[in-house]
């Protein structure tokens, strides 16, 4: 069966009710998942987020990502949007939406979908703290 | 046996993130031996100043794909070298 | 940890979009699950539903289930409404929102109140089919 | 032993979706033996016209919560039959 997939990179804001309508009335079930820049990490009190992407590549990974998802669960629709650059607290990083006739799908797929995200998309993250300094997530893996 | 000019090829490496910081670029074009491995350029990179602490296996994309060390080159590929990503939401290890 | 608990059936239209703003900017994750009336159920087509509701049980025992869920997952909200009455096609039947600070903990919860939504609920649908015949779903059961 | 009045107790049954089709009514007033349990209840019920096609062990809630079929009645407890629940989203054994 096909699915109706769209990959997005984006710099603007997020407004995850754009997403909300996705799917048609042959779909019983639509799950979304909303992630967003929480207010603390790791202990530390976090005062926004700045995504960096390797913008050529992202896109087309992400597209990878749907479509595989999309063959592996029975979904009439997946879709992704990640954002970009500086992102304020209780922004939206990344939105999912996933519909399906039947929940259990509609859930697996979202999760596969986030998990790969996470995997997978080159798009990295700073941190920038209340007391000012910035890290990037993940730097601890590098040899230094 | 050193490579002679006609041997060499040039390649493109992108850096970001934290590998970006230490290079102080995000971009450098590299000279390579013709069909050389992804592997053979990430050791004549650790070379370059500031770069000895990359990683010596990183992950690595050429042309927008991800790909094995053992991945041979092609003269003007893209080689961008991949730091830990962290889906963009999480940290690394703690999720 | 406390979480925020909201439990409550409806004769009136859900609207998804109200409970997009669920959490605060601790909570990284939030998923939203949406079971809408779909047109075809076991190879019939489907006009609408109905639901009946035991009224005074049901409000109580979705808020055991969201305090039951709230109590096994570190999530910070946890939220379900389910529709009574006659609901139309593409319409929302049930709409549950989780709040977290990681996104885990917000899937498994969401799934889990679903899966104790679908068992424990009591509610009951009508299917109204494209003939106009009806049927109370799950009705096979009955020694008849 | 036939039960006195005395020991007899009215409890309210409460009738939903096609149990109710059954009965043609919601709700039922019972007399059964006080601190009888639910399952004689149901069996007192399935005496009724029509109503031979209940399930002999349905899902039952007296005062709002699930008990089991050896719960003992108290006078004027509400009891609920409560068919077979399909989530409100999905078709029962379907899914």
């Amino acid at each position: 069966m096909s699915s109706h997939i769209v990959a997005r990179i984006t710099a603007q804001p997020i407004r995850p009710e754009e997403i909300l309508k996705a799917g048609s009335s042959a779909d019983g079930a639509v799950v979304h998942f909303v992630g967003r820049v929480r207010d603390h990490n790791g202990g530390r009190s976090v005062r926004r987020l700045h995504y960096e992407a390797y913008a050529d590549m992202a896109e087309r990974e992400l597209l990878s990502i749907l479509t595989e998802v999309a063959d592996d669960w029975d979904v009439s629709h997946v879709e992704a949007v990640h954002r970009t650059g500086t992102v304020e607290l209780g922004e939206t990083s990344v939105a999912i939406v996933v519909a399906a006739t039947h929940r259990a799908a509609a859930y697996e797929a979202s999760m596969q979908v986030m998990e790969q995200i996470k995997q997978r998309l080159p798009i990295w993250k700073r941190e920038e703290y209340a007391d000012g300094t910035e890290v990037w997530v993940g730097a601890v893996a590098v040899e230094m | 046996m050193q490579p002679s000019p006609e041997d060499l090829s040039t390649v493109t490496v992108l850096l970001f993130a934290h590998y970006r910081d230490l290079a102080e670029d995000s971009s450098i074009e590299l000279q390579v031996p013709t069909g050389a491995t992804v592997r053979k350029a990430v050791a004549l990179l650790r070379g370059l100043p500031g770069l000895d602490s990359l990683p010596s296996e990183p992950t690595v994309a050429v042309n927008r794909e991800y790909v094995s060390l053992d991945h041979s080159l092609a003269p003007n590929d893209e080689i961008a070298l991949i730091p830990p990503v962290a889906g963009g939401l999480f940290a690394g290890g703690v999720e």
